[in-house]
């Protein structure tokens, strides 16, 4: 990286920073509550984005290791006083009754017990290809949820874990994300990302090029599901209580949403998916409230018209506009000023490169 | 000898595509492998690099200190850490990546630095990347690709393509080159810098090559030796000359394949 | 390129209408003159069915009683989707955006809780509408609630089994469903304690919520051959549960909780839930109070047909909460208002006179109610005190 | 030892209604199971919408009984229909256009199909159960020899089998059959030869579809509280069913069909401790399978042309 660019990206962070302060201060918890979101979120996307936009492996398993995340948090940082209260139906196991830690450790202890099993499950299942990929690695997130259904001294089962102590703090989850977002591209611009990408290209060329496909996609695999895991901690502590309920399979597509708009295989394309998609569903609740307009009431919006839109959004992406916002294209100090010194004439070469 | 195949059989259900192949490779030497489609040829290449495992048989490749390693079944991935790289039959470059991208990716094997100091950037791999880099340069400019270094592999005209693929195998630092049809689809005059091309990586990286190729031309000019296979087994073996005088060769294969 | 086109234009319309729409919005804010109440509910996804049903009521108890302290009720409402992350924002948004003074529902008690810590940091009070878990207003002091809890349900259907004499019971539940677990595991501790024997349990059975297929456990179940089967859970599993018990020739009375009493379990269920016997809180037979012959009246009026006791119970928080505001004297002071809600005492409501206990939850009694020529009718009755 | 006190203890009886009861779920499985291996034989992509389509046939048939009063034997003629035209115009929307597209982005297509056939039915038909009417004689309950069986249940079977013997007539007696063979086959070399590729693969998606409905049919009989969301487990199921037999291979998904439903009554019936983990059966089974046979059960070798 050239010094101007590190300096600038510094200097963004830090920017960056002062708006989080600033949110955090000044903005309702309305507000803070969907920035948080938006960043949770772009966090889990941008895992989802390492397997299958980077090394090209369709995995549907986001919603289990975000599970484990936000079990390790629900589980580990309720204070041990209410804990009686919420083990109502069945106690806690005494092995973990008293453990309580801290929100840090609880969020990395989550990712590496949501990282082992990546791990543990990575050995059969990376071999698989494409759609059978993708079935096991969504029967594995079933697995897991079932499992915590059944749990019941451990998970508390149906019943949920409430009372976690609540997190609705802009410039905890933004710290989280940048770290999150600063590994992942360190990750991607060495010499292992290049590798991931080979993959993603093609398997038996990279392969042949002596790079060890299992080992590869393995450490993808591992890292995902770390940084899905300390995403579903967020989740979880963000909302507050956990269920297994919340975890279904169809919790994963709300993130493939996110990285075929956003690109796949592009770790700006992740933030802005992220973002475009949990505003965007805010924004679009209107569809869900009856509405007049010059005085007639339209019978088209009433509930449930928002998620068609939503899932007709994911179709037109996929259908007409494939590569997403930005494709495997990632945003540059470059092209920033470029764009600055000559906004048109830049929209013109990209629309000419294109 | 660097590369020794010793019966080595592949039978994919009831089909048998190659029956008891013997091939021995010196070193430095340049060996061509043909025949007719279907005879087996990209199949015994498989066998070598680890995509197939043998059905029964044995490979055996010697290193640089000279040691003798029995490399069937191993994966394709060790195989190409032990100095044995390959080029594809139908071109397999990383498409949407660039050819500097290409070439640099083919670094990776030799990389020390585990992924945690690579993604943390630590001292150690940084000095790693820098000689990647620099390899990757060095290499791009000796043969000639420099000029095209930003541009999408997919966008590369097809000669050049063929030559990137080539060039990517290099970029492993083998001892042995494996090229599967490095002239398919190519017309004479780039047929003929395919094959300077090829005497010149020779030359220059110390190699031994083994190749399938149905070009004859550039086959029989040069090839040090040459084996002949039909229907999965070997049918001929020697110089040039020698399998230009072969009626079994002749018969089964030249007379036939001519204009393809 | 058409395509493009298209996709444009619709982009531009949609970015209209929600323009229009979002004006709507702002100019009803400015209105000083209404008080508004958040109406928190499900109405799409898993939950929508029961969220329709209360939002029912809602509705009613607001069209009967519109004013308080002089100013008219503004409801707004609410989807959560079944969602918790939807729950959590959605709750925010009725504190922050909308300023509402109190919060109604939700149905399901993981939505509730999922906007408990919301409503607790905002100092907002909520009444819930049918969130049966105790942890809903458990170390929460802005969560009411209208319905009674889980272990109460569980205990008055046990005590129940054991006076019809039943001695051997099975207990299927939805192991993924919070409320069914609940009540499960408080009956079996209830009638092991009522019957003094251990073995009196002969089954515990798990299924999952979407279920469809129970011929095994019920296979099972018929081989221990029990007098009755308490099944709590989902409408639609249970109804069909009971149907393929009875395809299985298990004649066994099959008993249930309150998610039972919609008509849905009826309708899927057909014929073959006649006779089976379910714990509610509202029975027309049973309205003592003049507010249920008002709301039994206006719901006739309305829609027809007989209401289910989460229309009543949804009635009921929403009198629960207007009260609040009323006995407060201020639709702004939140706090006020949630310490008024905390001392309601003998507030007359549908389901009955109403007192709200120390964690929220309201003394009540018990009706138990059985399915008989296609409508869910009054079997028993079991007086507040069983607690 | 608890579990074999429980099988020593399990009466001839009991055991014998388990299987009936195995029996009559794998066949619904197995029939649902076709229609997925033969869109994957064909387009090598699993169509991810199949489970939903069984669920908008439910719907087809529910709101022809109910709301239109057309007699139910004309009515599952119709939702037949119906079913195979959705299929169609699935494939035409959402797939077709992908397929010069990478493999991944049929299977968001997929996917967003599914997704939105969900919303689409919760949003038009609203989230709450309907219930599927009853049909004269196949809604009865019937006793043989202490055996409580619906008769759809007997039913079922028959279906599947006789669809099974249909569709392999189909497939290798007749010229669209050895069309749609030489299409799963190889694309190109199908197209030299002259066979209409658009043609076949809507043909398949005809077939499909008209199996899912029957299926749909069946299903609605035998469940009959439909929800948007009801096709959602179903669909896995059958699919993981089609890849334990085999995907692509038609007997591969009956047989898988059967050993998937017969094995989730079975692990109930022998370990009721482990009833909560009922659906987990399915996943884990598929993923034993692809671990020790990749192929599936009847499934070729295939190996990737290198």
């Amino acid at each position: 990286m050239k010094k101007r660019d590190m300096i600038l990206t510094i200097i963004g962070i830090i920017a960056l920073f002062g708006l989080a302060f600033f949110v955090q201060e000044e903005m309702d918890s309305y507000i803070r509550r969907i920035v948080n979101l938006c960043l949770v979120y772009a966090i889990i996307g941008l895992s989802m984005n390492l397997t299958n936009g980077f090394v090209g492996q369709f995995s549907l398993g986001q919603a289990g290791f975000m599970a484990i995340g936000a079990y390790t948090v629900g589980i580990f940082t309720v204070p041990v006083e209410y804990r009686e209260n919420i083990f109502y139906a069945m106690p806690m196991n005494p092995a973990i009754a008293d453990i309580e830690l801290p929100l840090w450790a609880a969020l990395i202890l989550g990712g590496a017990l949501a990282a082992l099993f990546a791990f543990a499950i990575g050995t059969p299942v990376l071999r698989l290809r494409g759609d059978y990929l993708a079935v096991t690695t969504l029967g594995f997130s079933e697995i897991i949820r079932i499992w915590i259904t059944n749990a019941q001294s451990i998970t508390n089962g149906a019943l949920g874990i409430k009372d976690i102590p609540p997190l609705n703090d802009v410039r905890y989850i933004f710290l989280v994300t940048v770290i999150c977002f600063v590994f992942i591209t360190l990750l991607v611009n060495s010499s292992y990302g290049r590798a991931f990408k080979a993959i993603r290209e093609d398997e038996i060329a990279a392969e042949a090029m002596g790079i060890n496909l299992f080992w590869h996609k393995n450490l993808a695999f591992m890292v995902s599901a770390f940084f899905a895991g300390i995403g579903g901690g967020l989740y979880g502590a963000l909302l507050g209580t956990v269920d297994p309920k919340n975890f279904l399979f169809t919790l994963t597509y709300n993130f493939l949403l996110i990285i075929v708009l956003g690109g796949m295989g592009s770790i700006t394309g992740s933030m802005l998916g992220a973002v475009i998609v949990t505003a965007g569903l805010e924004y679009l609740r209107f569809f869900d409230e009856p509405l007049m307009l010059f005085g007639m009431d339209i019978p088209l919006f009433r509930p449930g018209f928002r998620m068609v839109i939503f899932s007709v959004l994911l179709m037109v992406c996929v259908l007409f506009w494939r590569h997403g916002i930005m494709g495997t294209r990632e945003f540059t100090w470059q092209k920033a000023i470029d764009f600055v010194k000559n906004p048109l004439g830049f929209i013109k070469r990209k629309g000419a490169a294109q | 000898m660097i590369l020794k195949t010793k019966d080595i059989t592949m039978q994919f259900g009831g089909v048998t595509a190659v029956f008891k192949l013997n091939i021995d490779i010196n070193d430095g030497e340049i060996v061509a492998l043909i025949g007719p489609n279907g005879a087996g040829k990209t199949t015994a290449f498989n066998m070598v690099t680890g995509v197939y495992t043998p059905t029964e048989g044995k490979v055996f490749y010697t290193d640089a200190k000279g040691e003798q390693i029995d490399i069937t079944g191993k994966l394709p991935s060790d195989i190409a850490k032990l100095g044995i790289a390959r080029t594809f039959q139908n071109i397999r470059l990383f498409k949407d990546l660039t050819v500097y991208e290409n070439v640099l990716i083919a670094n990776h094997l030799h990389l020390k630095s585990d992924f945690l100091s690579a993604t943390l950037h630590l001292p150690w791999y940084m000095n790693e990347a820098k000689q990647m880099h620099r390899n990757t340069e060095k290499l791009l400019q000796e043969v000639g690709l420099w000029e095209v270094r930003n541009e999408k592999a997919s966008s590369l005209p097809y000669g050049q393509q063929r030559r990137l693929e080539i060039v990517r195998a290099l970029a492993t630092k083998p001892r042995l080159l494996l090229l599967d049809e490095p002239a398919a689809g190519m017309n004479p005059k780039e047929t003929e810098e395919l094959t300077e091309f090829i005497r010149q990586i020779h030359r220059e990286y110390n190699l031994t090559i083994f190749m399938i190729e149905h070009h004859m031309d550039l086959v029989m000019e040069i090839s040090d030796r040459i084996y002949v296979l039909e229907f999965g087994m070997t049918i001929a073996e020697g110089t040039p000359d020698e399998i230009q005088n072969n009626q079994r060769v002749i018969d089964a294969y030249l007379g036939v394949d001519e204009d393809a | 390129m058409k395509f493009k086109k298209l996709l444009s234009l619709l982009a531009v319309s949609a970015l209209a209408t929600g323009l229009l729409a979002g004006c709507g919005g702002e100019e009803k804010a400015a209105d000083s003159n209404v008080i508004k109440v958040g109406v928190f509910l499900p109405l799409t996804g898993d939950n929508a069915a029961g969220g329709e049903l209360e939002l029912r009521g809602i509705k009613l108890a607001n069209q009967l009683h519109p004013e308080v302290l002089g100013k008219k009720v503004e409801l707004v409402v609410a989807d959560n989707k079944s969602d918790k992350a939807e729950a959590a924002s959605v709750a925010a948004r009725l504190i922050e955006k909308d300023k509402v003074s109190a919060i109604v529902g939700s149905y399901g008690s993981s939505l509730s809780m999922a906007a408990g810590n919301i409503v607790k940091e905002n100092k907002v009070p909520a009444v819930g509408t049918s969130c049966t878990n105790p942890q809903v207003t458990a170390n929460n002091d802005y969560y009411f609630r209208a319905c009674f809890i889980d272990p109460f349900q569980g205990k008055v259907m046990a005590e129940y089994a054991h006076q019809n004499g039943f001695k051997k019971v099975a207990i299927v539940q939805e192991v993924s469903n919070d409320y069914s677990v609940g009540l499960a595991k408080f009956f079996r501790e209830e009638f092991v304690k009522l019957t003094g024997d251990e073995n009196s349990i002969v089954d515990i059975a798990n299924y999952q919520t979407g279920d469809k297929d129970f011929t095994a456990i019920l296979t099972n179940i018929k081989a221990q051959d029990p007098d009755a089967v308490f099944a709590p859970g989902n409408f639609t599993e249970s109804a069909l549960l009971v149907k393929q018990a009875r395809q299985l020739g298990i004649d066994a009375q099959f008993m249930g909780g309150d998610t039972w009493e919609t008509q849905e379990f009826i309708d899927v269920g057909g014929k073959d839930v006649e006779g089976v016997a379910l714990s509610t809180a509202f029975d027309r037979e049973k309205a003592s109070t003049e507010e249920a012959k008002k709301f039994l009246d206006a719901y006739t009026k309305e829609y027809n047909g007989e209401p289910s006791a989460l229309t009543a119970m949804a009635y009921d928080a929403y009198l629960i909460a207007v009260n609040g505001i009323e006995k407060a004297g201020t639709a702004t002071d939140t706090v006020k208002i949630r310490d008024a809600i905390a001392a309601t005492k003998d507030l007359e409501c549908v389901t009955g006179m109403t007192t709200l206990d120390e964690n929220g939850d309201p003394i009540k009694d018990v009706v138990i109610k059985t399915v008989k020529d296609g409508k869910f009718t009054f079997k028993d009755y079991v007086k507040a005190q069983a607690k | 030892m608890e579990y074999f006190d429980a099988i020593a203890n399990m009466s001839a009886l009991s055991f014998a209604q388990h299987m009936v009861n195995g029996i009559s779920l794998g066949s619904l499985y197995a029939l649902i199971a076709i229609g997925y291996t033969m869109v994957y034989g064909i387009l090598l992509m699993i169509n991810f919408a199949h489970g939903d389509i069984v669920m908008m046939a439910c719907y087809f048939a529910f709101f022809g009984i109910t709301a239109f009063h057309i007699p139910w034997y004309f009515t599952f003629i119709i939702t037949i229909i119906l079913t195979a035209i959705l299929g169609v115009l699935i494939e035409r929307s959402a797939y077709r256009p992908l397929r010069e597209a990478p493999k991944n982005s049929i299977l968001i297509s997929a996917i967003g199909a599914s997704f939105l056939l969900e919303n689409l039915a919760n949003y038009l038909f609203s989230g709450r159960p309907m219930r599927f009417p009853d049909v004269p004689l196949l809604s009865q309950n019937i006793s043989i020899g202490g055996i409580e069986i619906q008769a759809i249940c007997l039913v079922i079977p028959v279906v599947t089998i006789l669809s099974l013997v249909v569709l392999l007539h189909i497939v290798n007696h007749t010229k669209t059959g050895m069309a749609m063979r030489a299409v799963s086959k190889d694309y190109e070399i199908a197209r030299v030869m002259g066979i209409n590729i658009d043609n076949i693969i809507s043909i398949t998606f005809i077939i499909g579809s008209a199996l899912a409905a029957i299926g749909a049919i069946m299903y609605g009989i035998r469940y009959p509280g439909i929800t948007p969301m009801m096709g959602v487990m179903p669909g896995l199921k059958c699919f993981i069913a089609a890849v334990i037999g085999g995907i692509g291979n038609i007997k591969g998904a009956v047989l898988g069909g059967f050993i998937l439903g017969l094995g989730e009554i079975l692990i109930v019936a022998f370990f009721p401790d482990l009833s909560g983990y009922r659906d987990a059966f399915a996943f884990i089974v598929l993923i034993v399978i692809l671990f020790y046979k990749p192929t599936g059960l009847l499934g070729e070798k295939t190996t990737e042309k290198v």
